[in-house]
């Protein structure tokens, strides 16, 4: 046991730090059109090396090229340009309603908002999608009423969860939005199970699932994995790798050491890594994963490859812990910026109804906003009490009957 | 309502029935399971073991035979991963009883059963619920060691949206796993082990007993339920009140029998919702109260029971609300019958608690 | 031991005192962490956002920075992946103190905690275990809604191997956590979020307070430690006994001052081990109690206080122990103050105890 | 939504049940020294082909072939075989003691013996094994105390662990084995913290574990690889795939999807399947995995091959589930067997010499049996019911002093 060498501790850590240089490692960007699109139907043990590329479609002169350019229509595309214009007008103005003081929490998704319109489009009404708490552009491809959304967020007496939930932590099941909760990952395997039931039933419904890259790290993402694989369950389950958790940098959840997409080979089964910042990248993957779950071949992974552009929340200054300017360097662009060149590039799109259509999603959410705030902002109006005492059960029990009364609630 | 001492179930707690034959407990749950999978084709089972084989306690024995492959199915080693799946299926809109081996492994779920079973229904304001019935054998006396022996109720218990479910008998164990499954919440159901093939009351060196014979073994074939959150009456007395559940019921039998104590003995049946009516009603007429489980004393169920009574029943307390319980360390191989809270134990308590 | 009010701790708990200086609970915290890296070289800190960045509540802050890349750094979020990797570094002899970053999102770890790091010592006879202390921001107030706010403290109570310990102000926060960190069992560090800036005593309409000029915001600067198991008298009183932890003592305090009623105020300050002989000695004088908590009710640890008082005191007791919380419901968003047991209602039922 | 297909639960099953004909489903087994042996410094990116193959040193003739060929010694070698010998003479009797009523429980490893044995010679008497149940020849190989095994087992007044265990949940730290758990899978993290520790301390002790395929299914095993991986501890992790999980097979936990050893790839670390049943594979791909993890490279995963010969325990029929003749139709064969005909192979072994030795490994398992039955059996014998009250805290609390004169122990 002589001589052997001492032993040290590891510990991660990114390339820059405040006041240092942003650094994304001479992060290698393959160009657009790539990356071979195999059928859906290609055995897993031929795909083993998409997991380590980079799917992307649009080019940097806005071009989309290659084999996994999707069909979308140009009206879909300007409709997805208008759901993450939207998602953004409204995260900077509920963001700002924070400081004001008018709710106690808000959590953004700049930068990330081709992950939830995208897929919010190419899957259907009856199918369900898992959220995290950053793809509320799943909610805006949808027309969810913004109004309904500002009321949650002040918890007053017209927010449709009854004041019960923490802000943004929506549930809209007409919209095929799953019940977000506080923890991180512990929906993940309820799409898995949801998927495995519409299978069981013989329907045609598939779901779709989001982590952020840094819950990975948690038991319930292998579990759902595990599920998902062995009862090859209609799913797509993606990964939504923004660089950050919290103030924890991806290489903290494994980053360093291989790719997000690479944890698909664990279960055997597919896994994609797509420039999440190309909308028609994001478009096109989510539907060579649905056409994989809705002809019986079960599960795919997806690492969306994206920048959290913002804080983390409301309570988080990310300038604390990465250079001010990393999101500038951002390497893969904005995915509005982006989509919009591409539009413009074909010819459907220009700066004026660019400018127009700004100032159109702005107004709708300052009318949602002052609609909402009209019903009165957190602390100013708020659900009728008994609400508290609804929907812990079924049906109430006598604990809540009589807590009901000591509260001073006549039935 | 009596019905451990050979009396016949009241009538109106059955439903459908044509007729009964003797059970095991582990009968009549299979038999719970084979009725629901029948009516319902929404209900499906799955967990460690429990498909081809037929679970290790062989409670699904023959299901997957019987209502093939995907109604009954093994499920990776991952109790995380069999709860979150099963509330997936609850929110699809079916209604999974999986199964967990031993409660002793329904840990590794505990967040997916707080975080989200319970909570899933308050928080989405009703959008999703997760209409499932956890299935898991607990307790000890079968020299189980540490990890096969415990009895998590009270961590459960404090859980805010969840029912807690244990029965005692074979009678009780298919009609409440029928209504558990019915149910349009989440249901923690266990299974008292040393139950299962028989009234074990704690006099381990005694022949083992078989449920032929006894009153509660005979059940009904067919479909029905018993209530959640009604207590059965199952010895009446005017001396003293004793709370139990699951294998302690027996125990507490045997224990009053040997005490020579007139106590009047409640079979809890579920925990959450209790029967509060019940105990303070009994409570109110004997002014003493003895609580026995079989899970540590401290920070265990009792606790709560203790506190409910002595808040509810404090001006008629002749004496201390006592109680019975294992020892506040770990379960231990070789001690089980140290650590047990037997028959022995129950009647000095009791004799000590008409002193008071 | 009076120390909330103003007095100087008592001179037996204090070693190596250098100097004082004012700080708030989150200062405390970090100066206790401080003080045992700077001590042992076994002892080292690691959890979601602890590292480079300091904590989500700040606890961390600087030292990472001050003690090297190696003795505070982030973790994966994996709470079970953190706690299982902490018990093994406390079985090769470490003494690790993860962070979990919200009480409530221990429970993916509760596996970890009850089958591992509490079970380890009694099972290897004494080989391995675990001198872990597992600190974790716990409780509402903060509108952080059902997910950020819950006290999940029975639910440790109940397992035999684990240690719970809950500060209720700077000077007893940093002694504690020194004492849990220097235990050889495992400890469970719940944090009273609401706590960390300023002592809330819950009349949340009236404007935020801070530490500075509290008593027991006087904190030595360096190494001291609380024994585990010793409660504090808050304040001293004749005509009842009110038992409290965490954010809820001073909600005791400003009930008290609205009731106008003399009662003796206990600071558990500790849930396991439990000071049993300040509780007794002091419903044994009072003859009434009342036992206030954040958590839920039903199977809260009030059910285990309220069974021990009443069984210890019971001939004492002029009236039912009675218990003040959370209703049982989760922890909801907009209704925070309506769910929080504030002074009002500590105050009603303190007045009603005294009727009784 | 029209027109899509019916979607299918799939639910994976066995190839044979009872009654059936055995059926490994042409399972491909290739030749012995037919895979690389890459330096232990070559990069993940060049070894993501090896979970995918199967490292096997002793041919059908029992020769020992390829670059996988361990320097052991012969007399290692002997060391090794008598080890898994006396394993096996160890489960047989006190499988039947079992079954004689002495016990509660008991579990054998019939035809895993490679697995514990040669690992354990491997590595020092300062690393440590994070064992499963499975794992006893680990001990033998280490001559921990047959009768302190039998006295554990019996729960007598000598029992090593004080009556606190099940039967075979071991605990014996001076020979480099952690305490054993009923929950499979719960101290797999422990192995990569104790790892991180030995680094953090800059010692130079290395861990090892073992977790069952079934088991992988379970949250741990992820959590224990994604630190294992970001913090690069020096840790072997083994995952026995005995084909069997109790009375699921391994397709439950993913093994018609994949290789175990491919689960490596989601975190970066290489991943070697390995022949299970062959001892000086098993040997040389400890070598390789230690090496790595003394040269601060990282952790190792470590799949091996093998099958469960007998029951899963006293508690288990396995002709309920599988073909009776099952076993005998594996075709890695057996381990004792094969180690054997290498050894004679290489004429330091005879027949002779192994029906001497085979008396002999099996005499000390009666000489031991026979000591701990004189200390007592389960029930004629035990530790102190105050040993009951031991341990639970380094130092007892007031609840425990009062119930241990409940108990009527006087202090
Ligand atoms: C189980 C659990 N652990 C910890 C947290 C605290 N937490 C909230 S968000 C977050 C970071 C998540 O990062 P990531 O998964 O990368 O998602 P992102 O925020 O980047 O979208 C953490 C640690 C939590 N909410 N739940
Ligand atoms: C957490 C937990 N869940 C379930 C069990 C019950 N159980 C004991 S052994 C076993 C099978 C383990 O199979 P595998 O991991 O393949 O190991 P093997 O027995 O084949 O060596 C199961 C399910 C347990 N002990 N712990
Ligand atoms: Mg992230
Ligand atoms: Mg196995």
């Amino acid at each position: 046991m002589t001589n052997r060498p001492t032993l040290q501790l590891y510990i991660p850590e990114p390339l820059a730090r405040p006041g240092e240089a942003v650094d994304f490692g001479g992060l290698v960007i393959p160009s657009a059109g790539s990356v071979d699109r195999p059928a859906t139907d290609t055995p897993e043990s031929e795909l083993r090396l998409l997991p380590y590329q980079l799917i992307r479609v649009l080019d940097d002169e806005g071009q989309a090229v290659g084999p996994w350019k999707p069909e979308a229509t140009p009206l879909q595309l300007l409709c997805g340009l208008r759901a993450m214009m939207l998602t953004r007008a409204f995260d900077e103005r509920l963001f700002r309603a924070h400081r004001q003081g008018k709710t106690s929490f808000y959590m953004k998704s700049t930068g990330e908002e081709a992950l939830g319109a995208a897929p919010s489009m190419v899957l259907g009404y009856d199918d369900m999608c898992f959220p995290t708490y950053r793809v509320l552009s799943w909610l805006m491809a949808r027309g969810y009423p913004l109004t309904d959304l500002v009321n949650q967020i002040f918890s007053n007496a017209k927010d449709p969860l009854k004041g019960r939930q923490l802000p943004i932590l929506y549930s809209a099941r007409d919209y095929g939005f799953y019940s977000l909760s506080g923890n991180v990952g512990s929906r993940f395997g309820h799409a898995v199970g949801w998927a495995m039931a519409s299978a069981y039933k013989q329907d045609d419904k598939i779901a779709l699932a989001y982590i952020g890259e840094g819950t990975t790290a948690e038991g319930d993402f292998h579990e759902a994995l595990t599920f998902a694989s062995v009862y090859r369950a209609p799913v797509i389950l993606c990964v939504t790798n923004n660089q950050w958790a919290i103030s924890s940098f991806a290489g903290i959840a494994g980053a360093n050491e291989t790719t997000f997409a690479a944890k698909a080979l664990a279960y055997g089964i597919p896994g994609l890594r797509v420039d999440g910042n190309d909308f028609l990248a994001v478009w096109a993957a989510t539907e060579w994963a649905a056409e994989r779950a809705r002809t019986n071949q079960g599960a795919t992974l997806i690492e969306f490859f994206t920048y959290r552009a913002s804080g983390h929340s409301t309570s988080d200054d990310p300038t604390k812990y990465r250079p001010a300017d990393e999101p500038n360097h951002w390497p893969l662009g904005d995915p509005i910026t982006r989509l919009k060149r591409h539009l413009i590039n074909e010819g459907i799109w220009d700066d004026e109804r660019d400018v127009h259509l700004l100032g159109e999603v702005d107004n709708e959410v300052k009318v949602a906003v002052r609609e909402a705030e009209s019903v009165g902002t957190l602390g100013k109006s708020k659900p009728p009490i008994a609400e508290m005492f609804e929907g812990v059960f079924a049906e109430p029990d006598w604990r809540l009957i009589e807590q009901r009364l000591e509260a001073g609630i006549t039935p | 309502m009596i019905m451990i001492d050979g009396d016949a179930p009241p009538a109106t707690e059955l439903q459908d029935v044509t007729a009964t034959s003797t059970m095991t407990m582990v009968d009549a749950l299979n038999s719970a399971l084979d009725v629901m999978l029948t009516r319902d084709p929404d209900v499906l089972i799955f967990g460690e073991d429990v498909g081809y084989f037929g679970g290790v306690f062989r409670v699904t024995n023959g299901l997957q035979k019987r209502h093939g492959l995907q109604r009954c199915f093994d499920a990776p080693i991952s109790e995380g991963g069999i709860i979150a799946t099963a509330i997936g299926m609850g929110a699809y809109g079916l209604r999974p009883v999986p199964e967990i081996q031993f409660a002793d492994y329904i840990l590794p779920a505990f967040d997916q059963l707080v975080s989200e079973a319970a909570r899933l229904r308050y928080r989405s304001n009703g959008e999703f619920w997760a209409p499932i019935t956890v299935r898991s054998p607990y307790g000890g006396g079968i020299f189980g060691g540490q990890t096969h022996s415990q009895s998590p109720e009270a961590i459960f218990a404090h859980i805010t949206g969840l029912k807690t479910v244990i029965p005692s008998n074979p009678y009780d164990a298919k009609g409440l796993l029928i209504a558990s499954i019915e149910c349009d919440d989440p249901v923690i159901f266990l299974e008292p082990k040393r139950l299962y093939n028989g009234p074990f009351d704690g006099r381990h060196e005694q022949a083992v007993k078989s449920w032929a014979g006894h009153g509660a073994a005979e059940v009904p074939t067919g479909h029905y339920s018993i209530p959640l959150g009604t207590a059965a009456i199952v010895r009446q007395g005017e001396a003293a009140t004793v709370l139990a559940y699951g294998t302690m019921v027996h125990v507490a039998l045997a224990g009053i029998q040997d005490s020579g104590i007139d106590a009047e003995l409640i079979d809890l049946r579920s925990i959450v919702p209790l029967d509060i009516d019940t105990i303070v009603a009994s409570v109110r007429k004997t002014g003493r109260c003895l609580i026995l489980h079989e899970a540590s004393r401290f920070g265990g169920f009792g606790g709560e029971l203790s506190a409910l009574v002595q808040e509810r029943c404090f001006y008629e307390l002749e004496a201390p609300v006592t109680r019975v319980a294992g020892y506040d360390t770990p379960y231990p191989h070789a001690f089980e019958w140290d650590y047990f809270p037997g028959p022995a134990r129950l009647a000095a308590a009791l004799t000590e608690l008409m002193r008071g």
